[in-house]
Order: C-alpha cells, then structure tokens, then sequence
C-alpha cells in the first residue's frame, strides 16, 4: 500500500474509534433521555443546556472514584474482567464498513479508499468471533469479584451468549447463501436496490438475528447478568469507579456495534433507495472525485441514521418490556429459535434452488394466519370487569 | 448490600464495639447447595426483611426468613397514647394506604364509644378508603412489573397515585401519612375541589389503568413470569390465614366489605374480583380487577353523597369548632378534655376488622376506661401471610421468589408494626 | 588472554552477528512470527503450570488466540476465525464456565504423588522425542514455500468449502456423523432422571 | 420547556483569548456533583416518598441521580430513607462502610433523622450514631420537594469539596469518631 | 396431624358477588410474544411524545393546597401581639412529643407584646422529631400554632440546628401568613381562616 | 346464621365446665378455657360440621399484672367464614407458668402469631417447632410488651421527661 492510501486509512481508523467512543459514551445519555421520555420523564437536564455534559459528569465523578477491589477476590482477574470487556467491546467495529468510499487524487493518481477499518473477506466471521470473546469480561470480572450475586451473573451471562450465538449464527447463515460471501461489503453491495434488503428477503431471519443480538448485548429483556431486582448489579456488584464504568460503556459499544451490523446486513447498510441516480446526478454535477465523495458522506449518514435507530430501538425495547426468567431463555433459544431458524436455512435453501429470493415468506404468513385464526376462534377473555 | 457478606449478620446491639469491615464471605457451598442471602437490602426487598435462601444452581431448595428490621413497637406505643394520637401510628402501618387504617381505627373506637357517624361521613370515609386501595394495589402491581423488568409500566400508573396524594392533600394536608378523619367523623368535609378532583380521577383513571394493563396482562413474556408461579391452594391459604387478594386469588371470595360491611359498603354494588389457584398471575389480575371495582364504588359514593353534617354529634368525642371554643365554655372544656385524652371510655374489648390494602385489617382493643387503650393488637395481614413464603417460592427460581414477594404486596410497615 | 580463550571469543562473535544477521532478514511477518510463538510457548507453559484452574483456561485461551495469529500468517482466515469462535468463544467459555461453578479455586487438589509425576515426565518426554523424530525424518518432504507456485486463496473460504465438500466429502460427512453421535450420548448422559437434582 | 431551568454554571474560572483555566478540584466536584448516584435504603413510608422522587411528577433523574445503584461499591450517596430499627443499625454501617469514597449520606424523613414518632425501645434515635450523615430531611416523610433539597444540598457538598476530602486529618477523625477505621 | 382444614372448599363461595378475573390460556396469538411486544412498544412511544408532568422542583413550586401541613408558625394577633398562651396543649397532644415549651407570666408594659397574661418564654419545636400530622394545630384554643400550607421546613445540614425556638417560629409582622381555604372563606392577616368548619 | 347463645349452648353440653366466661362484647362471642383444653376447644369449632370455624383471624396476649393468678391472657381470634360468624377464645395463665400448648397443627399460619406473642409477652407455646423472637433482637434479655418494662429508648438525647406530665 502506498503513503497516501495508508494516511487516509489511518484518518478512517481513527475516526471510527473515536466515532465509536463517542457514540457509546452519548448512548449513555441517550439511554437515559429516552428512558425519560419513554415514562413521561425529563432526564437529565441540569449539567450543560439540556443536560448534554451529562456523561462528561459521570465519568468525571467515575475517574475519582476510590477505586476499590474486595479482599478476597482475585486481584488480577478482577482487572482484568473490564479490560477484557472494553477491548472485545472495540475491537468489533474495525470490520464494519460505514460508507463506499473516499475518492482523491494524489500526484496525479486517482486512488479510493474504503471507509472501513480493515477490509477482510472473513468480515462476518470476525465480528462473530469477537462478540463471542465479548463474554469473557463478564465472566472473569463476575468470577473474581468472589460475590455470589456477580457468580450468578457471570453464570447466566455465559450461558446465555454461547446459547444465543447458535441462533444468531444459523440466521446469519441465510444471508451467507444468499449472498455467497462472508465479507461484509459484499453482503451490503448485494442489498443496493431497495426490494432486495435482506429485511425483504428474510424477514424471519432478522427477527431471529435482532432478538439473539438483544440477548448478547445483555439488553432487557434478556439482561438476565446484570438484573438489578434479581442480582443487585450482576456481575458487576461489586465493581466501583472507571472500572463499572468500563463494563457500563462496553455494553453501549456492543448495541451500537450490533445496530450497525444489523444496519448491514439487513437494512442495505449505506445504500438507500434511489442511491444510484443520486449517484450519477452527482457525479454528474460535480465531478467524479467530489461527487463521489458527496455521495459517500450522504450514504455515513443513511448508515448512521439506520444505527441510531436501532440504537433508539433497543432502548425502546429496554423500557417497554419485562424480562425473561433463566429458563424460559433457554427455551426460547434453543427450542424455538434454533429450530426455527434452521427452518429458516432449508427454506432459504429450497428457494435459491428454484431461484425465489422470498420464500422464507412462506413461514412469517403460515405464522400470521395462524395467530389470526386462533385470536378469532379464542373466546372472548373474561378479564376487565368494566366499571358501569 | 452485597448481602452475601451479611450472611450472619452482626447480632450486637448498634454502638461502638461493631466488628470491622467484613468483607470474607467466600462462596460456601455445604453439600453442593449455595446460600444465598436475600435481603435486608436486596433492591427487591420492599421494605426490609431477610430471605436466606438455600439454592441448587437457581433452584431454591429452602428458605428462612427473618424480619422484624423496622419493628417500631406500636403496640407498646399505643398503651401510651390517647386515642387520638393512635391514628398517627396507624398511617405508619400500612404506609401505601393510610386512610384505611386511619379509618379502621376510627371505626373501632367509635365501637367501642357507640358513636353513630353520620352517612355523609361515612361515604366521604368509603371514598377515601377506595381512594387508599387503589393506591395500594397500583404499588403493588407496579412494582411486580419492575420487579419483572418492566420499569415504564410502574411510572405510567405512578402519576396517578401522584394524584391521588393530591386529593388527600386537599382533604387533609398530607400526602402519605394522612392522619385522615376524626374519631367521630372526618376532620373537614369535601371540599368542591376534592371533588373536583375526585370526578377527575375517575374520568382520567381508567384509561391509564388500561394502558398498564394492555402493557402487562396479555404479554406472554409477563405472563411466563408469573403463571403458574407462587400458587396456592384455597385450603393452604386459609390455613395460613391469607385475607384480602391474596386469599382471594386463590378462588376464597372472602372480603370484609362484604361480609360484615362498615362504613355504609352495604350500599355500594361491585363485585368480588378472584382468582383461580391463587398464583401470582391470579394475585395481579385480581388486585387489578379490584382497582376496577373501587372505581365503582368511588363513582357510586360521589353520585350518592348525601348531605348533612361530616361528624358525629357527640360533643364529649368529638372536637368542637374554634370558634365555639371561644365563646363557649362547654366547648372549651369539651376540648381540653379530648385534647388531654380525659375522654370517658367505656371498660371493654373491641375487634374490628376492615378490609385493608392485604386483607383483613384487624384492631383488637381493651379498655379500662383510661384515657389510653389499655392494650391494642394490630391484625396486620401481611405478617399473617407473608409466613407461607417459603412454602410458595420452594422449588422455584430466584427469579420466581422476587416476583412472588412482590406480588405478596408484603409491607415492611404492616409486617413489623 | 590464550589462544583458546579467543577462538571463544571468536565464536561468540560469530554466533552474534549470525544471530543479529538472522533477525536482518526477517520480514515484519518474520517478526510477527517470532513474537506471537514465544507468546504461544509462554501461555501453553502457563496452561500446565497455573496452580489455579481459571489461571490455566485463560492461558489457554491466550494460547488459542496466537494460534490464530498464526493461521492467518498462514493466509488461513476461515480456520483462525473458526478456531476463536469455536473454541475460545465457545469451548473454553464451558470449561471456565464449569470451573467457576465446580468452584476450584482453593489449591486443594491433593499434590501429586513422585509416581505420576515421573511418569508424566516420561510420557512427555517420549512424546516430544517421538515429535522432534517425525519432523527431522520428513523434513526434506515440508513443502517449501515457491512465489510461482503460491495460490494466494489457498487458505480462503471458497477453496476450503471446495476441498471439503469434493475431495474430503466422505470424511467430512463421517465426522460430522460422529459429532452427533457424540451429542446424542451427551445428552443421554447429561438427562436426569425424575427426581433428581437439577442443573 | 416553557420554564426557565437553573443550569449548572460552569466553574469560577479564569478566562483568556482562548483559555480557560480552573482548579481542577472545582471541575471533579462539579462532575460528582451532576452524577450522584443514590443507594436508596428505603425502610418504610420515606421509601415510597422516595420512589414519589423518582417518579415522573419530580423526576430526580433531572439532577443527574436517576440511576439507583443498589450495590454500594457503585454509589455516591446513601440515602437512609424509614426508619432504622435497632435490629438494622448494624447493617446500615456495613452498607456505609462498603462504599466507596466519596460518599455521602442523606437522613430522608424523621425516624432516619431522629428516631421521630419512635421514640421505643427497638428504634435507634437517629442514624447519626452509627454513621456520619451530611443532610438531614425533616418530615414524615418529607416532600418529595424536600428530598430534592437534600440531593441538592448534597450537590452543594460535592462541589465545595476538595478532591482529597478522605485523606483529610479531619475525615479520618471523624470516621474514628465512629470507629470506623 | 394433618393441617388441612376438613371442610369442603368447593363450597367456599361465600358471597354471590365473586367474578372470576383471571385467564390464563393463552392464544396462538398470544404465544407468539410479537402481538403483544408491537402494542407494548406503541404504548410507550405513545407516551415518548406526550407532555411531560414532571414539576421542574427549584424553580417551580407545586402550590400544596390550602391546608397542607407543613412549616410552624406561631401566630400574632392584628395588633402583632403573640396569640400563644403556653397552656401546653399542643405538647400533650403531639403524638412525636416534640414541642416543649416554658411559659412565663406577662409583666406590666408587655401587653403590646402578648396577648393572653401567660405566654411561652420558650417554644422549641425538634423539627426531625416532628410529624407534621397536624394535631398542635388543632389542640390550639387560642389558634397561635398553624402549620403553614406554603412553607415546608429547610432541610439540616448539623443536628444542633434542628431545634426551632422562637426566633424561628413566630411570625414575622412584614411576612403575615394567611391561609386561604377556598374563595368563600374570609381570611385575614391576622385571623387565617379556621382550621376546621372553614371548607 | 348463628346466634351467639346457640353456638355457647353447644359448647357447654360438649365441654361442660372447661368452658367459662361467656359473654358477648359488642356482639362478639367470648369465652375462657383452660390451657389443657384449648387445643380441644379449637379442632372441635374447626370440625364441627356446621360451624366450620375454620379460620383462625389472630392469636395475642394481653398481660394484666394487677390480676393475681390471672396474669396473662391470651387471646384467639377465631372466624367461620362460611357463617360469619367470630367467636373469641381466651386462656388465662399464671405469671410463674406461662406455657400454653401450640395449635400450629391446626392452623399453619399459627406460628408466627405464637412467634409474636412470645416474643412480644415471653409465654411458651408447647410444641412449637421455632419458638424463637421474631421481631425484637435475639440478644434481647426480657418480653417488651409486659407493662413492668419501659417503652422509651433510653439513650435518646432531645427529649425532656418531665414536661406535661410525660
């Protein structure tokens, strides 16, 4: 690679990382307006005009803190919990790729750069197999705090993810057949005209990926390690100062990695309808370096509008719905979404056979009808005694 | 917190020989079971009380419970004194609703004086009781809710306890511990913004309680929650000597209003909202079936409200206006006695029971003519039942002993007294 | 200073820019080579010497992740992504999993006996002996690293899908057989039966 | 919002063309003083005036406390919120003594303050004879109103503080004034 | 001894008003979480758009009602003499036990100070013991003791300072407190409207 | 429905003199039995056919110090939901032997009742399985609720005994 090609990657690099932080640590204050808003609440709205210094605040306070590690734990283990957190939590946006890419010309030769970390062809795999690491901080820091509230969560928290990765994996299979590649970029270009999101494709499939990716997140309805009226904090009970603060932030980091790999692979990622007209309408005005360039930065914003709305929906989620018990978690996973989603892969399969981009349709409208039949046939539930 | 670590909680009498900093509590397995400390400062714990929980992974094999964290002696401080001052302690009871025990109390000592109330008073009373129930159970709910993880669906019927502070600010001057109504009456009739408020709660009330239960009731993921879990059969729970939702969940339609009414309730029509086998999905729906009955009954008490005086005319019991205590040297004398607590009470023993936010609140009083109650028991239902615990939550979850705690509506208040 | 003594001398100096020229003709990937094996050797060491079990996993999982390193200097990315889903995310998550809740924190494992530890010495021994002999005799038949011959998607996911599922399709299918052999009987054994205690 | 809220002022700072220079104390004590996490230790009656706090009408989450942190370790102020019976005192200290620093600690309502209407054999007068306490909430239960006074006088207190309060001669004896070491 | 009770609870149906409230059988619907999640999430964001109740506490205050119990205030009389005759009728009466008081005999030339021949030379009021239910105010025969309905009492930062005497407590004749009860009611500066008998 | 006079007939043919005392108190049928009987007295209300007293609404004690002999009281709240009907029992015991068997296996929710009275009175329910305090301290040396003992905090420091008669 040459000078210029790596400066601009560099530029990118850095700027996604500080892109990431950034998000994360305004998730934290996101999550609380909107938890606000949700229960008719302000939030915060008293440190900085409307409250935006907020998370400033709160790690200001989190750094001078007395940092505080119980006798009996294990003193390394107990670092090295959040160390762990926040490294997996950062290392899984390097492969995402939130825009086409830059164009400029440098001594007279054109280069492009694609605005993405790295660029590997196993993009899908190493983000799984980073998000599978994700829950070795929990555990370590749950297992070293030598508190049986932090145990049970560090329990939970493992066999939650490796149960909920088999689904998410086997959702994620359909995509890989359809698209016949683990790259990310590929999967997005694969998805330019608007009918062929994978949402459109697989719509099973993304309920499936986006409920699996709730529960590796550890978001309610699945926060099952860290629930606050079950387990006191989890596994991070006995965790004070920047070190919560790691593992509070690494959890904001893996939704906004999530959302955008949601956004990616069911959701077009950059693209947006009608992006190759507004493409040539601007190459055509301005140019094919800038115009390119135009219409890059227009596609990190679709990106970024698509992550942010599904950072909002996991918090809207969070505060809408109750929480799941152990067990009935691991039902769901493995009696009902495993099943289905390898249901999901033959129907997938089937269909590409016969070259029909849709059929996993067939079990979302078998689905819906027999909801509707049985709501229709079910008697009329006895519950409210109106008031006359 | 981190109440493992309080595992044998330090006996001694609070001073300055406490031990120090304890902070070795190593994971202790004896015969492969875990215990687990559960509470007093366990954030489900309302209130405060102690479950230690013998667990197999999250199984719990066996619990113990230990309370008495907030006992406050309230029967020894009603030996102390006079009647009047009782209704403060009895606010502090049953703290989510207040008026009902004010008014129990008021009812029993009119018992034992034989002071008739007059109707009006008696359905400004039925109104501010299903008022308390209301709030009571919207507590109580709530909180199952957030103990389920559902945060929102507690805020949401929050503000409308919020409101009912209101109308008991406006009726008494006080939100929480009302010391509402007099012996003999209430302190002060409705005033028209009460009821002005009233009227509103009962137009703006029911929508909200149908979003929470449109939020809650049909959810699988709640109803997973707490189907099935925490039952009790009618026979245990009478047995226990459950009262009030909770015996009524599990099918018993047992409830004081209507068995020995007080207060008039014999003029309302409702009915009895139960349940099927007492679990704690049957303990939510019928606390919310209840709601919707105190609705009625609110809406028939303001539509019927009769007029006439708010107190009783017994002038001996009965504090007269300021004004007459000025000019009138009866007043004035009248209102020395009962200020001093130099009422005449007849010797005698009274029970009297209302149907309080749990249950059965009963008000077990002997008098030996002293201007105190020579001795009072509180029936305090939540200490009643919140014995059969450990029976409900065995064999279950963690999970499932929080929800079941919080659907029990255990009182820390009620239960220590 | 003897004769003897600068002939030494001599050596030493010779073995050191011998040493020295030998790290000049290192690529970085030479030197990632280097680094991620005594990396390697280090935590498999740790692995056997932790006294704690937690100690021991998480050694191994650092033992996992170099091996990884290695397989993509081996322009495999498919295997060393497959091997820190597999085994660090998933395998190594159940082995910590089961210490933490066996609990084996306390060194109180009874020390081993003179008996096994001799023995292990020489099984181990052995091994390695049996390993350094393998390698010595075939290593005029590793094959060596030719630019003309390199196909730079050996590693990749397309070729390996290719071997797998044409060349090796029978022992591909048989292992797989086996794994849900092995599940089965995992499960067969992991069933309680009524009444008894759970998980 | 229509109404005007009183936004934190930034520190006393002195500026330039282009700098701005405080103490750095200031700056931490401003950042606890916008992020105090409450242990709400909520006995009885101030408890649910508590969650009245909490709750959308008052809304403590303004002031940048709404996120309970019910594990000592994680929280800032201990909020002593019913009545402490004799029977719990002892659990109170180790809940204060688990905290970390800096901590403060509230007295919500009469009983927590002072034992209030309580004056029995088996209620301790006032929770300042086990730990040391830094506001005290009158009222039985107090306001919601009045709560969020003492959070605010609270704030007060992490903001005037100096960042090495707990190194001070004078915290060290007042914690071995109640032989907390 | 068995502890069940003998009589049959089929029978049990006391009343005829019962109603049975609870179903739980779910439908397909139902089973499938989705329904039930989608109309959850509408009623939240529902609310996410509504206008907020939340009272902006420091700067705007809830007005409390007219009879809400909060700060004491010893009244003075329309000539600003102290109403209060220190009979002690509000000490018996409070329930907290926190009121004491020490009265003294009016000397001559006081008469513009206090209204009655006995008056409180002391009147403390343990603020943290107090209850606020409001029986002081309505043990008063002479209506010197009000809990005012617009004041709440300050939060303490020292334990020494919670006692109130006088210099706290009585009114203050540039800062006269009425309490209005509703329209209908006269009140003036001086006779705020009675506790009782007045709505 | 029952009458007060009904049910106490039927209690003196079937226990004759070990039942004592009745009378009717703001219409609620009370009676003395001994301890020996009381368990007696109980199971018989809970089986009988027709009473079907079968809930047990509360046990307490209540200590009357002046009375020589009779001391103690404890007292059981006991209700026929079926009938509506309350009946409250009440066994006299002497201050230097208060023991008084427990009736846990009739009524399970018993226990903590008995557990209050003991701890609260100090009277020894027999056969109790976990006759512990249950809502005072276990260090705590004497029974609060007897009229001998104090019920202020004696360490208080804000208050002045000797105002208005306190």
């Amino acid at each position: 690679m040459e000078l210029p090609v790596l400066t601009v990657k560099g530029l990118i690099i850095l700027a996604i990382f500080g892109i990431t932080l950034l998000i994360a640590t305004y998730s934290t204050y996101a999550e609380r307006k909107v938890a606000a808003f949700l229960q008719d609440r302000l939030g915060p709205n008293r440190a900085g005009p409307w409250g935006l210094l907020q998370p400033i605040a709160d790690a200001g306070k989190m750094f001078f803190k007395e940092d505080f590690i119980p006798s009996q734990a294990s003193k390394w283990l107990f670092i090295l919990g959040p160390c762990l957190a926040m490294l997996t939590a950062l290392m899984s946006s390097a492969v995402i790729p939130f825009g086409d890419s830059v164009r400029f010309i440098w001594d007279k030769v054109n280069y492009e750069v694609a605005i993405q970390g790295i660029e590997i062809n196993i993009g899908v795999l190493y983000i799984f197999g980073v998000v599978s690491l994700g829950v070795y901080g929990v555990m370590v820091g749950g297992w070293a705090s030598n508190n049986k509230f932090s145990l049970l969560g560090a329990i939970r928290a493992a066999s939650q993810n490796i149960s909920y990765e088999i689904a998410l994996g086997l959702s994620l299979i359909t995509i890989l057949m359809m698209t016949g590649s683990l790259s990310l970029r590929a999967i997005i270009d694969e998805q330019a005209t608007f009918f062929e999101w994978n949402i459109f494709t697989q719509p099973l499939g993304f309920v499936i990926f986006l409920t699996c990716s709730f529960a590796e997140c550890n978001r309610t309805p699945f926060d099952l390690p860290e629930c606050e009226t079950e387990l006191v904090g989890g596994y991070h009970t006995e965790y004070s100062s920047m070190k919560l603060g790691f593992y509070l932030f690494s959890e904001y980091i893996n939704m906004f990695v999530s959302s955008a790999f949601i956004s990616c692979l069911y959701f077009g990622g950059f693209h947006y309808p009608f992006i190759n007209e507004v493409n040539q309408a601007l190459e055509n005005s301005l140019g094919a370096v800038a115009g390119h360039n135009v219409a890059t930065l227009i596609g990190v914003v679709v990106m970024f509008s698509k992550i942010f709305f599904f950072i909002f929906f996991f918090m809207w989620v969070r505060w809408t719905l109750p929480r799941f018990r152990y067990d009935q978690l691991m039902n769901l996973g493995w009696k009902t979404f495993i099943p289905l989603s390898i249901l999901n892969v033959v129907l997938t399969g089937a269909g590409l056979l016969y070259n029909f981009k849709y059929a996993t349709w067939l079990i979302a409208i078998v689905m819906i009808v027999m909801a509707v039949v049985s709501t229709a046939r079910a008697p009329k539930p006895n519950i409210v005694p109106q008031r006359t | 917190m981190i109440s493992e670590e309080l595992d044998i909680a330090p006996k001694n009498v609070p001073g300055n020989d406490l031990p120090a900093r304890n902070d070795n509590g190593p994971v202790q397995y004896v015969n492969e079971l875990t215990t687990l400390n559960l509470g007093p400062t366990h954030p489900a714990t309302h209130g405060i009380f102690q479950n230690i929980l013998q667990m197999d992974g999250e199984k719990i094999v066996s619990s113990e419970q230990t309370i008495g964290y907030i006992h406050r002696a309230f029967e020894k401080i009603a030996e102390r004194r006079p009647f009047y001052q009782i209704t403060t302690l009895t606010d502090r009871m049953n703290y989510c609703s207040s008026p009902i025990n004010n008014m129990g109390w008021h009812m029993t000592v009119e018992k034992l004086l034989g002071i008739d109330v007059p109707k009006r008073a008696q359905y400004i009373r039925v109104i501010l009781m299903e008022l308390a129930r209301i709030s009571d159970h919207l507590i109580c709910n709530g909180i199952l809710g957030v103990d389920a993880g559902a945060f929102t669906g507690f805020l949401y019927i929050y503000q409308e306890r919020e409101n009912i502070y209101d109308i008991y600010e406006e009726v008494c001057g006080a939100r929480l511990t009302t010391n509402m109504g007099r012996i003999g009456g209430m302190e002060r009739d409705l005033s028209p913004t009460a009821i002005r408020k009233i009227k509103e709660l009962l137009v703006r009330f029911p929508k909200v309680l149908t979003e929470f239960e449109n939020l809650f009731n049909r959810n699988r993921i709640f109803m997973d929650r707490v189907v099935n879990v925490g039952g009790i059969s009618a026979e245990r729970a009478l047995s226990y000597g459950f009262t009030g939702p909770n015996l009524r969940a599990a099918g018993v339609d047992y409830d004081v209003r209507v068995m020995n009414p007080y207060s008039s309730y014999q003029d309302f029509e409702f009915d009895i909202p139960v349940g099927q086998s007492g679990d704690t999905y049957d303990r939510f729906m019928v606390r919310n079936g209840e709601m919707w009955q105190s609705l009625r009954i609110i809406e028939q008490a303001l539509n019927n409200l009769p007029e006439g005086p708010y107190y009783a005319d017994a002038p001996q019991y009965y504090l007269p206006p300021k004004q007459e205590v000025y000019k009138n040297m009866e007043a004035l004398i009248y209102h020395f006695k009962i200020v001093m607590g130099e009422i005449d009470a007849p010797v005698g023993e009274v029970y009297h029971a209302v149907e309080g936010g749990n249950g059965e609140l009963g008000f077990y009083l002997i008098s030996d003519g002293g201007r105190t109650p020579y001795r009072l028991h509180f029936r305090r239902p939540c200490f009643i039942y919140y014995q059969a615990y450990p029976e409900m939550c065995k064999g279950l979850t963690l999970s499932d002993a929080i929800v079941i705690m919080s659907s029990m509506n255990v009182i820390a208040g009620e239960l220590d007294a | 200073m003897t004769a003897n003594d600068e002939l030494r001398l001599s050596i030493d100096y010779q073995a050191m820019t011998e040493f020295i020229s030998f790290f000049k003709t290192l690529t970085p990937t030479g030197y990632l080579f280097l680094i991620l094996t005594i990396i390697t050797l280090f935590s498999a060491i740790g692995v056997v010497t932790a006294r704690n079990p937690i100690y021991s996993v998480l050694a191994l999982i650092a033992t996992f992740f170099c091996l990884s390193g290695h397989y993509i200097l081996l322009n495999a990315q498919f295997l060393a992504a497959v091997n820190i889903i597999v085994y660090a995310g998933a395998i190594m998550v159940l082995f910590l999993f089961t210490i933490m809740f066996l609990n084996l924190r306390q060194d109180d494992e009874e020390s081993k006996t003179n008996l096994t530890k001799m023995a292990s010495v020489v099984v181990g021994g052995m091994l390695m002996v049996m390993l350094i002999t393998i390698f010595r005799a075939k290593s005029a038949q590793v094959p060596t690293y030719s630019a003309t011959a390199f196909n730079p998607k050996t590693g990749l996911v397309e070729n390996l899908g290719n071997l797998l599922y044409n060349d090796y399709i029978l022992p591909f299918e048989l292992a797989s057989v086996l794994f849900l052999v092995a599940m089965v009987g995992a499960v067969m054994l992991g069933k309680r039966e009524a009444g008894d205690r759970h998980f | 919002m229509a109404t005007d809220i009183k936004i934190v002022e930034g520190p006393a700072s002195y500026e330039g063309p282009g700098f701005q220079a405080t103490s750095f104390d200031k700056l931490i004590g401003l950042a606890r003083a916008n992020s105090l996490w409450p242990l709400p230790f909520a006995t009885s009656c101030c408890g649910i005036e508590f969650m009245s706090t909490m709750a959308s009408h008052y809304d403590l989450a303004r002031f940048g406390s709404e996120r309970p942190s019910f594990s000592p370790r994680q929280a800032d102020m201990l909020l002593v919120a019913g009545t402490i019976a004799k029977k719990m005192g002892p659990i109170v200290k180790q809940v204060y003594l688990q905290m970390a620093e800096p901590r403060w600690v509230i007295a919500i309502g009469a009983c927590a303050s002072s034992g209030g209407i309580f004056d029995t054999y088996s209620v301790l007068q006032g929770i300042d004879r086990i730990i040391p306490v830094d506001v005290y909430v009158p009222g039985c239960p107090p306001r919601p109103e009045q709560i969020l006074d003492g959070v605010m006088q609270v704030q007060e207190l992490a903001k005037n503080e100096s960042l090495r309060r707990r190194n001070t001669e004078e915290y060290t004896k007042l914690l071995n004034s109640y032989s907390i070491e | 001894m068995s502890a069940t009770v003998s009589h049959n609870l089929k029978a049990m149906q006391l009343t005829n008003r019962s109603v049975q409230v609870s179903n739980k059988e779910m439908t397909m619907a139902e089973k499938m979480y989705l329904p039930a999640i989608i109309g959850g999430l509408a009623i939240t964001i529902r609310h996410f758009f509504r206008k907020k109740p939340t009272i902006q506490y420091p700067e705007v205050k809830k007005y409390l009602g007219p009879i809400y119990r909060g700060h004491h205030i010893l009244k003075r009389d329309e000539q600003g003499r102290e109403r209060c005759t220190a009979c002690g009728l509000c000490a018996v009466a409070c329930p907290a036990e926190a009121i004491s008081m020490v009265a003294a005999e009016r000397q001559k030339g006081e008469e513009k100070l206090y209204r009655e021949e006995k008056y409180a030379a002391v009147y403390e009021i343990n603020m943290l013991r107090c209850i606020f239910c409001g029986l002081c105010e309505e043990a008063c025969p002479k209506q010197a003791v009000y809990l005012r309905h617009d004041q709440m009492v300050p939060i303490f930062t020292e334990r020494q300072d919670v006692i109130y005497g006088k210099d706290k407590l009585v009114e203050k004749m540039d800062d006269r407190y009425i309490r209005v009860a509703n329209s209908e009611v006269k009140a003036t500066p001086t006779e705020p409207s009675l506790t009782r008998a007045a709505t | 429905m029952l009458t007060n006079e009904e049910v106490a007939q039927t209690l003196i043919q079937q226990f004759g003199e070990t039942v004592s005392d009745f009378d009717d108190p703001y219409d609620l049928l009370t009676f003395s039995t001994s301890r020996d009987h009381i368990v007696e007295v109980v199971q018989y209300l809970r089986d009988h056919p027709v009473y079907q007293v079968g809930f047990l609404t509360d046990v307490t004690a209540v200590h009357y110090p002046d009375s020589v002999g009779k001391e103690f009281c404890v007292v059981y709240h006991m209700h026929s939901l079926t009938n509506n009907f309350r009946i409250r029992i009440k066994v006299y015991l002497q201050a230097d032997d208060v023991h008084i068997p427990t009736i846990i296996p009739l009524f399970a929710g018993a226990n903590w009742m008995e557990r209050e009275t003991f701890d609260l009175f100090g009277i020894s329910f027999d056969g109790h399985p976990d006759l512990r305090r249950i809502l005072n301290m276990e260090e705590m040396d004497y029974h609060p609720m007897r009229k001998q003992y104090p019920l202020e905090d004696e360490t208080r420091e804000d208050k002045i005994d000797a105002l208005f008669g306190r």
